[in-house]
């Protein structure tokens, strides 16, 4: 399933890898070359995180380059933008997602705004990582995407990457520009996503989507966990005869806009497929450009596919995501109008 | 604080560093009046409790013992997906509960199923939260050990760590507007103290000289953190003192330490005199939750040894052995009695169906509006086959 | 201009007031009834709020009832969810939109899921009434519409009125039901939108847009502030013999729909105006559902005119704000697609 | 803070009330060396300043006032939108800044411009950041008195209230981890302190042993909310307790008592020793800024007269007269001078056209993305022509 998009520069020695050991890489790698960079947050330090992407980053750089922050996540990003803007290049991690808000005005109000505010003096190098989605059986607290409050704040990047290859590169790419990123890691695939990543340094370019699958009845555009079940998906349309495009977003904001005209453009229809609330999802900004952009191609409304309005549920969890069937009737939908 | 002219005579240094935040012997000795070995500290008055409280307070701390090894059991098989369990720290917790009623209400971290089971929270209540089941109180909604249930007085656990602080606040404050003589009673881990909510919440509490009870556990660890990453200061009870509010520390091992302080502390919120911080000094004996592994940050053999005369369960079976309240047939029959409850409860509760599908859709709003009509019927459209043992070893920090 | 929309109840006594007149005549009403309302937040109290909207309520209804508070929006938010729960029915007062952030973790994790999490047992009840926009010198941090951020969290209704009138009756009805309500406030039109309101007890009822002017060639969507600017803007075009129909949405979320459709099906084209970045923002959701309903009634993709994706500047305002020459460039769009 | 098992003798007698946060007498007092008069304080050890300095540091105190009565005017006039007088508090602002040097990084809360006259910052760069004009160094981008000026250490300054805390710890911090001796200066009204960014900036400072130096201006009010609102603590240096940190409480009228505790403060900070909390205990003397009008709020002329005392301007002239440093003529000479040259700066700065229209889409990031682009090309075909004379006097709260 991954074969297609991970295809490593020619030559360069690779490793089976999942997510959480290519961020781990990144990590390493960067840190070696960049004496300014560092890790912090809850737990990163000595016990490597509660995911185990900082594991190691204590024993060879130290408590001060992987660092064990108190419980408050107002202070991580605080303080983390304070490093940044004096020359440091932190890396923070927020634990889940979900606990992003206590930090909401530092990165919204702060981060997103200081070169700007500064007339361009003070520079805000800041990548927060973040575990962020559904379908682990996390609840209200540990599924949320909250990609949309992010991409709705001028000033920061929104990154998502979907596989081992993609999230060290990216990774690595954000570390090395100038402006905040908000780093979000599908946590469900984790461990889950496998897949050859070269052992040494390369950079997958931010601001740029990626066509996963060639098609030509339909465009499904996602990104992180869910660019998984819809490449799957995608397969299982084959059988019926719907040869679907797949794209991976990997950048959210700035979108790769040229990418996904280009596909709607020859496909006619899209399909959008988020895990986060449809409303001012990002789905509905894709879907807008997308309309004002391509109208005359497209042969049926943009569909979304994505979480209810409602807060994250527990036991039904699996009648809230985004489901197979929900993305079959939505196809179905572009193809029938 | 307004910039009164005041007469005092000026100092003329400024000795930064004597002006340090240094504790004197007085906050770091925590309150303790029974000692490990059951007997009465020297000098000290026992709050009056009477035996059969006593004793009931002795068997839940049993089965909270049990139901924590039980449940953790359970999770292991995959049969629930979390637990979290308070070994070592039900006496702190129980102590602090027995000095309220049910009319105070009650604010939780998440570690603190003692408490529940003091108010009378039932054991099928319990086992239907942690399935999740059509029966559980919050619909299935939230993960295991995130109870609400109005009857008994609790409020809605949410994850993330210290958002109740401000809230039990503003219950307790609206307690005191409303001319009430009930408290609003709060737990946290010392973990907590260190987010923007804890300061929010103990300010506004003390300003407004709030109902509120705050009950910190500090049980040394925030995962794999240890509390002295959380805050410079000495103790956390020391805090308090930010605020202009009373601080408190005490051993959480002694769970009559934990009556006397808590009830003093009851009693003056409910005479409006405002809120207090208890720190309960406690020992996380435990792992974090079912998804942690503790073995990988601290020396888990020497430090229960190291530990072990925090235990409050021994503690006050001691006590009762001196009183001649305790006797091997009575725990044991205690401990038959609740395993046997709970076998029950928990059949009960894995073998009744998940909530409806349409359930997802409820309580959103009072109402359900146009869109949420529409996707209810979508999901009612594309109903799906529950997922069954997604692990979710991948993380230590739920919860 | 705000003859069309403020149609009072026949035979009801009406006055002259500004939105601030009128906010703060429903505030004294619904706390002369209802014993369990107070207001809350910095500077309300004695002082009346620094736009002056709580004005003499502290004189009637005493410091309990009007109450000044710490600085510390977290702490307002947290506290006045406390005391909904508890029976209460508090309206705090933000001073600022822009100061929202602090307090949003209050408000997007708890406030909003309250009801949700804990199956119904504890109800929410809270107002939180907050000045947004731009258009008053304000810079950064005040100027910013956050709506969208809010409108994007399940469980939180948003309302925003544009004219005095509604002002009242939308805060009546609002602190009347049961669900946590954020209430954008217009403060560039605080005192310059006047119009004849009931001086008695009235409610505009939540979720119900307005069609504020009728037309036929294209729809016109805003609320707030920018429902003025647009009402101006249609009458320009009349001169121009282009019919406008200009709808008020009043309540943002959950929004009417049904009005939406069948303007938008009537005209064939639709242009939404907002303050708030483009990128995400409730235009972004408007014209996603839109098209996804109405695409085979639509003459052109649905236009967005917005505040641009850059933090809310301060000399360059005029240059920012959502002006009548970029609205009548989206609506030639529309005319000439 | 582990639940280390300790020694001492348990207390036995809970207490509550008797542990309360009462403060001392020595916590009560400020710190006073140089009394209103301009006599020293008996026993007063005074720091070490050169005469050059008190009199370039009273030449400030004259230019802020001169400048703060000046551009209230302008601002009457409607000539810039805004405007913030800090007179009376520039005593201590100048005070704690001269125990820095512009390697040390400057956060302000907005009030401090003495501060950043005492560093250097032109009075041309001043008056184009009041007038946001093509040459302001924040591109006419914020609103007056939210200036940024890293030629002088000046990080950038932001409306939203205690915001700077933790970012001041963050570079503090970096210091330190880079080995520097640096310090990063932040100051903060009494009002931010109830911010829960307060509180995470202080504790990761006090963790950290950051090099940091907080200073919080206690001058009474936040806009119409008084002092004894925000904190029910006795004095707002009590705080650093929480933090194990230093707290002193300073006559914020003296700025010799400011330059002897920042002083301190500061070398502590560069050695590594960690951070410390400053209050200086002033009287905000002026509105809260040109929106607000407290006559609404506090009894205007009882106050001025009732905290005149607290001047720190006709103190440090009593000084310099009591040490023959002072005549009329040079007082005199140097607010005609600074007069002049403000009239001078304000004219170039008011004549001046505003930043191109294309500015308002750089520096969102680094490079210009193509949504940017976009809009840069949208906004230059519907260039719009400047609102004059938009009043914002509906609120007194901006800045
Ligand atoms: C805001 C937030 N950040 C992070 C987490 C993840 N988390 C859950 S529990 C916990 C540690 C809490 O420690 P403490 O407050 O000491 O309570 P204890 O677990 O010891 O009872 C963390 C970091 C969370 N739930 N909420
Ligand atoms: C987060 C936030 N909330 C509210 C405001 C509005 N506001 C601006 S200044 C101020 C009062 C600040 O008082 P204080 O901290 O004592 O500083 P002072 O003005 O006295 O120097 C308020 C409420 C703000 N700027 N930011
Ligand atoms: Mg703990
Ligand atoms: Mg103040």
């Amino acid at each position: 399933m991954q074969a297609v998009q991970q295809k490593a520069p020619p030559m360069a020695q690779t490793q089976t890898m999942n997510i959480i050991q290519a961020v781990n890489d990144a990590l390493k790698i960067q840190m070696r070359k960049d004496p300014r960079v560092l890790v912090m947050g809850e737990d990163v330090g000595k016990f490597g995180g509660v995911f185990r992407a900082t594991q190691g980053l204590y024993q060879e750089f130290g408590p001060n380059r992987a660092i064990d922050t108190p419980l408050s996540e107002g202070g991580i990003i605080g303080t983390a933008i304070g490093m940044a803007i004096y020359g440091l290049r932190p890396v923070a991690e927020i634990q889940f997602a979900d606990y992003i808000f206590p930090a909401f005005d530092q990165l919204v109000n702060e981060a997103a705004k200081y070169r700007y505010r500064s007339g361009g003096q003070y520079p805000c190098p800041l990548i927060v990582r973040t575990p962020y989605g559904g379908g682990i059986r996390g609840g209200h607290y540990h599924s949320q995407s909250p990609e949309a409050y992010f991409i709705h704040t001028p000033g920061l990047k929104v990154v998502c990457p979907a596989t081992p290859y993609d999230a060290k590169g990216l990774l690595l790419a954000a570390m090395r520009q100038d402006d905040p990123v908000i780093f979000f890691e599908p946590k469900r695939m984790y461990r889950a996503a496998k897949g050859e990543v070269p052992t040494g340094d390369y950079e997958v370019p931010l601001e740029q989507a990626k066509v996963t699958r060639e098609g030509k009845h339909v465009t499904l555009i996602a990104w992180g966990a869910m660019w998984h079940t819809v490449s799957e998906f995608a397969e299982t349309l084959a059988k019926d005869g719907i040869s679907a495009e797949v794209l991976d977003l990997r950048t959210l904001w700035p979108v790769d806009l040229t990418t996904i005209l280009k596909s709607v453009e020859k496909t006619g229809r899209a399909v959008i497929v988020h895990e986060a609330p449809r409303t001012c999802g990002f789905g509905a900004e894709l879907s807008a450009l997308i309309h004002e952009r391509a109208m005359l191609k497209l042969e049926a409304p943009v569909q979304r596919v994505t979480g209810f309005d409602t807060p994250f549920p527990y036991s039904l969890e699996h009648d809230y995501m985004p489901s197979v069937s929900r993305m079959r009737a939505a196809v179905d939908r572009t193809l029938n109008y | 604080m307004a910039s009164k002219a005041r007469k005092a005579t000026p100092k003329t240094a400024a000795s930064v560093a004597k002006n340090a935040a240094v504790a004197t012997e007085r906050d770091r000795t925590p309150l303790c009046l029974v000692n490990p070995d059951g007997s009465v500290v020297k000098g000290a008055k026992l709050p009056v409790i009477p035996d059969a409280d006593l004793k009931r307070l002795f068997e839940v701390m049993l089965q909270n013992r049990e139901i924590d090894e039980r449940m953790l059991t359970v999770q292991r098989q995959g049969r629930i997906g979390f637990y979290m369990q308070s070994r070592g720290e039900e006496g702190s917790i129980l102590g602090a509960a027995y000095a309220t009623t049910k009319a105070d209400w009650l604010f939780l971290c998440y570690r603190e199923l003692a408490s529940l089971l003091w108010r009378g929270m039932t054991l099928q209540t319990f086992a239907n939260q942690l399935f999740g089941n059509r029966q559980d109180l919050v619909k299935g909604r939230q993960m295991p050990c995130h109870y609400t249930d109005r009857a008994i007085g609790l409020v809605s656990i949410s994850s993330p760590v210290s958002t109740q602080i401000p809230q039990a606040a503003g219950v307790g404050w609206a307690m005191k507007l409303k001319g009430e003589e009930n408290v609003s009673l709060c737990f946290m881990g010392e973990g907590g103290t260190a987010e923007g909510d804890f300061h929010c919440g103990m300010n506004f509490a003390a300003v407004y000289k709030a109902n509120v009870v705050f009950v910190c556990r500090n049980n040394g660890w925030a995962i794999s953190t240890p509390a002295e990453v959380q805050s410079a200061s000495e103790t956390f009870a020391m805090k308090a003192r930010a605020y202009g509010m009373p601080g408190v520390l005490v051993d959480g091992g002694d769970i009559f330490a934990m009556i006397a302080a808590t009830r003093e502390a009851v009693e003056r919120a409910r005479k409006g005199e405002g809120p207090t911080l208890i720190e309960a000094r406690t020992y996380r004996f435990s792992a974090h939750s079912s998804s942690d592994d503790p073995s990988v940050y601290r020396d888990e053999k020497a430090d229960q040894a190291k530990f072990a005369h925090m235990d409050p369960l021994p503690r006050l079976r001691n006590f009762l052995k001196h009183r001649e309240l305790w006797s091997q047939e009575w725990e044991q029959s205690v401990v038959t009695k609740i395993q046997d409850q709970l076998a029950t409860a928990i059949k009960l509760a894995e073998t009744m169906d998940l909530p409806q599908t349409e359930t997802v859709f409820e309580d959103v709003y009072k109402e359900l509006p146009w869109h949420l009509r529409e996707e209810k019927n979508e999901a009612l459209r594309h109903k799906q086959k529950p997922v069954h043992g997604v692990v979710n070893a991948t993380s230590s920090a739920k919860g």
